[in-house]
């Protein structure tokens, strides 16, 4: 596989680490009443969809930047990758 | 003896080889297959299952018959195409799968049992008596099955990898692929142009036909000539796509050119932007009665061994050759071989409608229904009608019209469609970007093959947004191929569809009778298409034949997909070479070479070769060494390299906050000069390493991790800086390499590093326990300084820059040896850190909480840290099991690290099982062997006796619960 | 200055060369690093901070390689033997000082020379997997050599810089000298 | 029909002509007593025993495609129970014992072979850790033995002792392990439930669950809809999808694994064996191919095929151990989908949706799990009591800390 390095370009799938779903992401509040429960459900849990997966891949023999990719489960086919930083940025602008 | 006048061969340059211990010649550009004809051989192996006497039946890489092994010694290859090995000078083959020579073999009484061994029956039987399975049955069925034999011996020979990103890769150099090449070539963009042969070409070399006047290899060689002149076109001749890959990848392999030079095959990760598969057809052939003998073969293929190679697969030269058709093809075969003066008696053709093209006779609406023959054809039975005729004949050639080679384009599991125009399955949802052209499209003829060449090529230079040149096509052969569906002729003897499996129409008709009739169950069921071929000479006959069972069409009954490899693709290129000491890289600490001129022995730990131990003159076992390294830091003074722990650099005005979440304990409050440990747990709440954390100064801090875990540990903070807190600055970066780190550890290690510092105060008020600092030794060399201890012993570790690592201790080594400063290796540093009752991987595995080491209170509850909510779950905090001593009853008992835990009353099984011994050594310190492990309730079990239970090596011995820290358990030495 | 006497990453008391064909491998010793990690609004020694998978050089044979988001290593020929972060972080004051990383003894450099660009191409080819054009001169990338990760800089066109973790010296260098036996 | 020898000598002597379907090819009734989705091997098996064990009836196992078309049909055939934690090892024990049963209890020989695994091991510490499991082993009477190398080499010498990377110091052995024809199993369960009066329902796929006040009354499917009072999910990699329509998320990933086969070889490889140092592990089938496999993929995917570099990556550790297999050839490759589980282990368990039970998470392991998991899947469906050997793979050990992490590796499924 290739996976479309935001900065270096398209990149073979063997220099990257591959961690699962996009949802470790948010990480939810240690403080709220239900963390347990919350914590428990981002941790253990997964859509798992068969079609389209956000989900994050590590450049360990590169950049080490954390990216996220959209990857199709059943094709393959990758439909666009960002970088980890640039999402939580942007989750954090809104 | 069978050798024509004419085709691409060498006639120069004779070639010497031998099959089955006799000599042969043939010449430079035959295939063995090709030379072995030459000399009238036809009988080259045995079929699986019946050990039936088999000739070669077709002239490429689906040859099913042809299987032989290569070579001798620790060089023998087992089960090679002879159609696809270029014969070069010394070949040795010889056939496989029989007992006695070629043609008596012992096995071939399994023929006469063959009622007994149809389709599935080894499913029905061999389950009476119980135990005789596996004593006999089995063994005997193993003897029997499998083809060629490994020679057991390690592989010595080379291979190599390499990675091309060309624009576009064209597979397979026929015509199709060969205009394609031109015409990306002209283009200007970077093509690889890979097919499998030896020779490029494809059919124009087996077909004897003309392009604009110019014979066909003569026009071959004119377009390779441009093509090779092109920078940017690389021709890859021997080289098999064998594997279609996500993205654009394609894995080729290889062949070297010179069998005796260079690495054998050498594997290739070829990433294209485009691609287009012009990988020809194979054809098929028409099962009837005895249809397997030496003799009988593929129509095409009996053409390109007369055009090509200037062989006939007679006997004898006046062996009489027919051919047995369902299409116009079978008849350009008979045309060809009269042109060659060749005794084509009869064309067989099952249409009604047939016609002759040539100068002999056509039996129309006629098969061939029973041949003669054991070891090689002598007559055939052609029926028409009610009227079976008996002729006496030497070759007979089969078609039953063409497969398209969609295999690579399914490879993505997209199904192939049928068409029922053309009889053939057809790509309809080949992965993106690779195009389809030539016959592997069903674009048979040569003017079909390069309009859709050139038409594939043209869509992936679009694609590419390449401005694509013009080209005018040479004129060429254009002839329709007219086929009509007939798939089998019906016989009450068996008639193979699957030669090397043997799988006769009967078992296709059992299958149907038994419910198999899926195709996925008829294969399994059958081993239809499981043969080295992959079914590429057999599954699509099988499904027609199946279909004509059922009562249904060829596409309700299914279709076929194909995995890679395309063909079979030897181990050793995938393994892809170092497969020996250089399996992986290996680390080797600073001071490697020092330790290794000192005698040191090393041992594996991950990636890194550590000192396990440095024997001295007059130490006769590991133990004595070891006891002695292990006493001498705890009386004197010794030195170990401890570079493999993993250290991060981690600066930036949050580091402190950042390494707050990092760890479970506080790290922020950690003051410049000092060091802390620290507890990291996963976000699951369980602890997955320790370790070190110092603070160099405000907002710059030193990481360090376990051996094992410094990448996991790096990947975890990288995740934790960017996807977690990307707001925190904080930057991260690995130093393990950067620093030699030795430790000197021992009551006299002051005194020791004293002689190094540069007016430096080491005494304990300037530089406590857990202090840390950045100074120079021995005149200005920059190092660093840490007052940690994994001994229990007043202990450093000095870092130093890498390249000074071993000056360094050479250095320790002189100026201590009136301390008796000792160097010691990993086996003694394991005996120092169980005495202390320091974890390491053995008590750390992922599996183990924080309260189990007794160092649950470092987890805060004042902070977030990664894993401080989920340390809350009820099984967590409910474990009862702790980290303890153990020391035997009897001191002179062994203690075994994986042995378990009982009471000593308890009956031995898992619902009475307390824990596992973790660790053990024996200790110099206390006189006996030691062991760490984890009990249940191990918090207040001190003094309690307990089995040591290892039914795996039959011993039970009784051991006494201790604190874990055998020695100096108030920890004074170590603040000395 | 220290009288302790430092060795090459392959444990030789001096760097060796290698004459393999139309090759020579060498392990330079004497380059100097360390990482900065900052905002690209510094020019360390006058040099500009390269984009992603990029190197710029100096004539004083100073250049800086793109790591990472953020993060560069500057390099300096025949240093080694300099406390080099220390001097990078005088030039760049403290602000920055606190954002450097010494790397010098992190890392061996092996330079491939070779007669032309095609020699150079044929040795990537058996070892990277990256198109060629992704090694021009003047990129400097990270990537994985056979299990091994290395940064590949292309000062020129008939050179080339492998530069790898220390501890792998040894199965650096055999990678590298077996392929170009190959 | 019962097979036996004598049977095959008859009907070789006859033509063939007495043998009969294997099994049939019903049309689904409006509804059954319980229904199991899934008609691989757990399926099947499950379905077997409902009816034999716990003498069940009306029972309907429906099937997406032909049975036996899941993993049941794409693994590497090996049967062991080695397993480490108590969680674990019972059931594999179980399991063990089932498979030494197996040609007798379903009349089909599905080529059970005891040839013994050997799992290699290259550092004290790994000797520790498996010194440890051999202990659970024999705790259960699993048996094992602990070699050392000099053992190791006169068993096997055809492994790299002397030019490794990671030198072999020895090896656990398991003698009762080995290999069992995968497609066999698959067709054994089947025609033995079918027997029973099991309708095996292929080309059935399940698009929906009916679902009325948290109780399951039946399922939807491309046939139609079939009432049924308890539904059993065994559907492998396809759990997410499956359990999805019931509203479930899952502790659960879907990944490919890859396994390969060489061509047919003379015996030269008696037994299963893996190494300790890389992903590879190894046998050789009947037929005399080497049936080979390591990691999965490590990335999600629904897709029955992998990439490039694991394939490189297996066969050099395979190379690695056993250099003589050079010139051995790979003829096939393959993918499965597996339920990777964030522990590593499976989950065999109610659901909070009542008559709606749960097998699932098998990760690598579902092969040698078959008859066990049939097993205990019909009695936790026939006795709504988990079996003993199954009472730790719970779906709420996860939020309540007591995992099954045989690896150690937490909640990140490539890793186990």
């Amino acid at each position: 596989m290739l996976i479309p390095h935001p900065l270096l370009g398209p990149r073979d799938a063997q220099e990257f680490t591959y961690l699962g779903d996009a949802s470790l992401l948010s990480r939810p509040d240690p403080d709220a009443p239900d963390a347990v429960d919350a914590f428990c459900d981002y941790v253990f849990l997964r859509d798992n969809p068969a079609g389209v997966h956000k989900e994050l891949w590590y450049h360990e023999q590169g950049d080490r930047s954390w990216l996220v990719v959209i990857r199709n489960t059943v094709t393959h086919e990758v439909l666009g990758a960002e970088l980890a930083t640039d999402v939580m940025r942007a989750k954090g602008a809104t | 003896m069978t050798r024509l006048s004419g085709g691409l061969i060498d006639r120069s340059a004779p070639l010497n080889f031998t099959f089955n211990g006799k000599s042969y010649q043939g010449f430079a550009g035959d295939t063995l297959a090709s030379a072995l004809f030459a000399n009238g051989v036809r009988l080259v192996g045995r079929s699986f299952k019946y050990h039936r006497p088999r000739g070669i039946v077709s002239a490429g890489s689906e040859e099913p018959n042809g299987l032989v092994t290569l070579g001798h010694g620790a060089r023998q290859t087992p089960n090679t195409r002879a159609t696809m090995v270029p014969l070069f000078e010394g070949l040795e083959a010889r056939s496989q799968n029989h007992i006695g020579p070629l043609g008596f073999d012992m096995m071939a009484v399994n023929d006469l049992a063959a009622p007994l061994l149809s389709a599935g029956f080894y499913y029905k039987t061999f389950m009476w008596p119980k135990a005789f399975w596996e004593k006999l049955y089995e063994p005997a069925i193993r003897r029997a099955a499998g083809l060629g034999a490994l020679s057991g011996q390690p592989d010595p020979d080379e291979y190599d990898r390499g990675y091309l990103h060309p624009d576009v890769l064209i597979i397979g150099a026929g015509a199709a692929g060969l205009i394609a090449a031109l015409l990306a070539g002209r283009a200007g963009v970077d093509v690889v142009l890979a097919d499998e042969d030896a020779r490029m070409g494809g059919r124009l070399l087996a077909e004897g036909g003309v392009l604009n006047d110019t014979p066909a290899p003569d026009w071959v060689a004119g377009v390779l000539a441009e093509l090779a002149s092109l920078p940017n076109v690389r021709l890859m001749p021997r080289t098999t796509v064998f594997g279609v890959y996500d993205h654009g990848i394609f894995g080729a392999v290889e062949q070297g050119a010179d069998p005796l030079i260079g690495p054998r095959e050498t594997l290739w990760r070829i990433t294209a932007k485009q691609a287009i598969l012009a990988s020809g057809a194979t054809e098929r052939h028409i099962p009837f009665a005895n249809n397997d003998r030496p003799g009988i073969l593929l129509s095409g293929a009996m053409r390109a061994y007369a055009n090509r190679w200037a062989v006939t697969p007679q006997g004898a030269a006046t062996d009489r050759i027919a051919i047995f058709t369902n299409n116009d093809d079978g008849h350009r075969t008979a045309l060809a071989l009269r042109a060659l003066g060749q005794p084509v008696f009869a064309v067989i053709d099952t249409r009604n409608d047939a016609r002759s093209l040539g100068d002999y006779t056509t039996h129309e609406g006629a098969v061939v229904s029973d041949t003669m023959g054991r070891k090689g054809l002598r007559a055939i039975e052609v029926t028409q009608g009610d009227r079976s005729t008996w002729y006496e004949c030497g070759v007979l050639g089969v078609s039953g019209g063409w497969n398209p080679n969609v295999h690579l384009a399914s490879h993505h599991r997209g199904r192939p469609h049928w068409d029922e125009n053309r009889l053939c399955f057809l790509s309809e949802d080949a992965p993106q970007g690779l195009h389809i052209a030539g016959a592997a499209a069903g674009q048979g003829s040569t003017e079909a093959a390069l309009k859709s060449g050139l038409s594939a090529a043209r869509a992936a230079l679009k694609t590419l947004g390449v401005k694509v040149p013009r080209m005018t096509l040479p004129q060429a052969n254009s002839e329709p191929d007219q086929i009509s569906a007939f798939w089998h002729v019906p016989s009450r003897s068996r008639a193979w569809v699957d030669l090397q499996n043997d799988v006769t129409v009967k078992d296709l008709k059992l299958a149907h009778q038994e419910n198999m009739a899926p195709v996925e169950h008829l294969k399994r069921w059958t081993t239809l298409g499981m043969a080295t071929d992959q079914g590429k000479t057999a599954n699509v006959t099988a499904l027609a034949v199946m279909a004509e069972l059922t009562g249904k069409t060829i596409p309700e009954t299914g279709t076929t997909i194909f995995r890679p490899p395309y063909t079979p693709v030897s181990l050793g290129v995938l393994g892809g070479g170092d497969t020996g000491v250089h399996f992986r890289p290996r680390r080797l600490t600073p001071t490697h070479h020092w330790a290794d001129a000192r005698g040191a022995v090393f041992v594996e730990a991950g990636a890194w070769m550590r000192a396990q131990y440095y024997p001295t003159p007059g130490e006769t076992h590991w133990r004595e060494t070891v006891d002695r390294e292990a006493a001498a830091v705890r009386a004197g003074v010794g030195i170990c390299d401890v570079t493999t722990l993993g250290k991060i650099d981690v600066q930036g005005a949050d580091a402190g906050a950042f390494l707050d979440r990092i760890y479970a304990n506080m790290m922020g409050t950690l003051k410049p000069g000092k060091v802390r440990y620290g507890l990291m747990l996963r976000e699951d709440g369980q602890l997955y390493d320790d370790g070190t954390c110092a603070c160099l100064a405000e907002g710059h801090y030193v990481v360090t991790t376990t051996t094992a875990n410094a990448g996991l540990v790096l990947q975890r903070m990288e995740f934790a800086s960017q996807c977690l807190w990307p707001e925190l600055d904080v930057s991260l970066i690995s130093t393990t390499d950067a620093w030699a780190q030795i430790a000197i550890a021992g009551p006299k290690s002051r005194e020791l590093l004293a002689r190094f510092v540069d007016d430096f105060d080491l005494s304990n008020d300037a530089f406590p326990f857990m202090g840390c600092a950045a100074l120079t030794i021995c005149k200005g060399l920059r190092a660093r300084l840490f007052r940690i201890s994994f001994s229990g012993e007043l202990a450093y570790e000095l870092a130093v820059p890498a390249r000074y690592g071993h000056a360094v201790m050479a250095r320790l080594m002189e100026e201590g040896a009136d301390l008796g400063v000792t160097p010691y290796g990993t086996e003694a540093l394991g005996v120092l850190r169980i005495e202390k009752g320091h974890a390491t991987a053995n008590e750390i595995t992922g599996q183990t909480t924080a309260a189990m080491l007794g160092l649950g209170r470092m987890v805060s509850a004042k902070k977030d840290s990664i894993g401080a909510v989920m340390s809350r779950r009820e099984g967590l905090v409910d474990e009862t099991r702790r980290l303890v001593g153990f020391v035997p009853v009897d001191a002179d008992d062994p203690v075994v690290a994986g042995a378990h835990l009982f009471a000593p009353d308890a009956p031995q099984d898992l619902a009475h099982d307390q824990g596992w011994i973790t660790s053990a050594c024996y200790s110099p310190h206390v006189g006996s062997m030691i062991g760490l492990g984890y009990i249940e309730s191990g918090a207040d079990r001190t003094g309690e006796e307990v089995i040591a239970a290892n039914p795996l090596e039959g011993q039970h011995i009784r051991m006494k619960i201790t604190s874990a820290h055998f020695v100096d358990p108030e920890g004074e030495r170590l603040r000395d | 200055m220290t009288d302790l006497i430092p060795i090459t990453a392959l444990g030789t008391a001096a760097a060796e060369t290698t004459r393999i064909g139309q090759y020579e491998l060498h392990e330079n010793t004497g380059l100097a690093l360390a990482s900065l990690s900052c905002a690209d609004d510094v020019k360390p020694f006058g040099l500009a901070l390269p984009e992603p998978g990029k190197m710029t050089q100096d004539p004083q044979r100073r250049s800086a390689i793109w790591m990472g988001q953020g993060l560069w290593l500057i390099a300096a020929q025949d240093q080694a033997d300099s406390d080099f972060a220390h001097s990078l972080g005088e030039e760049l004051g403290p602000t920055f000082a606190a954002k450097i990383t010494e790397q010098t003894d992190a890392w061996v450099a092996f330079d491939i020379k070779a007669t032309s660009e095609g020699d150079i191409q044929a040795v990537l080819e058996r070892l990277v997997n990256l198109p060629f054009s992704a090694t021009g001169p003047g990129c400097a990338v990270r990537t994985l050599v056979h299990h091994l990760s290395v940064f590949i800089l292309r000062p020129n066109r008939q050179e080339i810089t492998f530069l790898g973790l220390r501890s792998y010296a040894e199965s650096l260098h055999h990678v590298l000298e077996a392929s170009l036996r190959k | 029909m019962t097979f036996s020898g004598f049977r095959v000598i008859k009907e070789a002597l006859t033509g063939h002509r007495g043998w009969g379907p294997l099994w049939r090819t019903p049309d689904p009734q409006p509804e059954y007593d319980i229904i199991i989705i899934g008609g691989g091997g757990h399926g099947l098996a499950t379905a077997y025993n409902l009816a034999r064990t716990y003498g069940k009836q009306r029972i309907a196992v429906l099937e997406k495609g032909w049975l036996g078309s899941g993993n049941i049909g794409r693994n590497t055939t090996i049967i062991r129970s080695n397993y480490l934690l108590p969680g674990n090892q019972p059931f594999y024990e179980l399991s063990m014992k089932l498979w030494e049963n197996q040609e007798q209890d379903l009349n089909f020989n599905s080529m059970v072979s005891q040839r013994t695994i050997l799992n290699l091991f290259h550092s004290d510490g790994q000797r520790d850790a498996y010194r440890r499991r051999g202990n659970t082993m024999h705790l259960t009477g699993a048996g094992g033995t602990l070699l050392g190398a000099d053992e190791l080499r006169q068993i096997a010498p055809y492994l790299n002792f002397d030019n490794a990377r990671f030198p072999i110091k020895g090896a656990l052995r398991q003698e009762r392990a080995g290999t069992a024809r995968h497609d066999g199993v698959a067709w054994g369960y089947a025609r033995a439930a079918d027997r029973l009066g099991v309708d095996i329902i292929q080309n059935c796929e399940v698009t929906g669950f009916e679902i009325e006040q948290g109780r399951v009354t039946g399922v939807e499917t491309s046939r139609g809809c079939i009432g049924a009072a308890k539904v059993g999910v065994a559907v492998a990699g396809s759990t997410s999808r499956v359990m999805q329509m019931a509203g479930l998320r899952l502790p659960i990933e879907s990944h490919v694994l890859q396994a390969f086969v060489s061509e047919g070889l003379k015996p030269t490889v008696p037994g299963v064996i893996t190494f300790g140092a890389g992903h590879f592990y190894v046998s050789q089938s009947d037929k005399g191919g080497l049936v080979f496999g390591g990691d999965i993929d490590g990335y999600n995917s629904y897709a029955q095929r992998g990439n490039l570099p694991v394939v490189e990556d297996v066969i050099e550790g395979g190379m690695a151990i056993m250099p003589m297999i050079g010139r051995a050839r790979l003829l096939r490759s393959w993918g499965g989908i597996m339920d990777m589980s964030m522990d590593g282990s499976p989950i065999i368990d109610r659901t909070p949706i009542e008559g709606l039970y749960l097998n699932a998470g098998w990760c690598y392991g579902g092969f040698k799990a078959t008859p066990a998991s049939g097993r205990v899947f019909a009695h936790l469906l026939a006795t709504d009591t988990p079996h003993e050997t199954a009472t730790a793979f719970r779906l709420d050990r996860f939020a309540r800390g007591y995992v099954i992490d045989e690896k150690g590796a937490g909640a990140q499924p490539n890793l186990h």
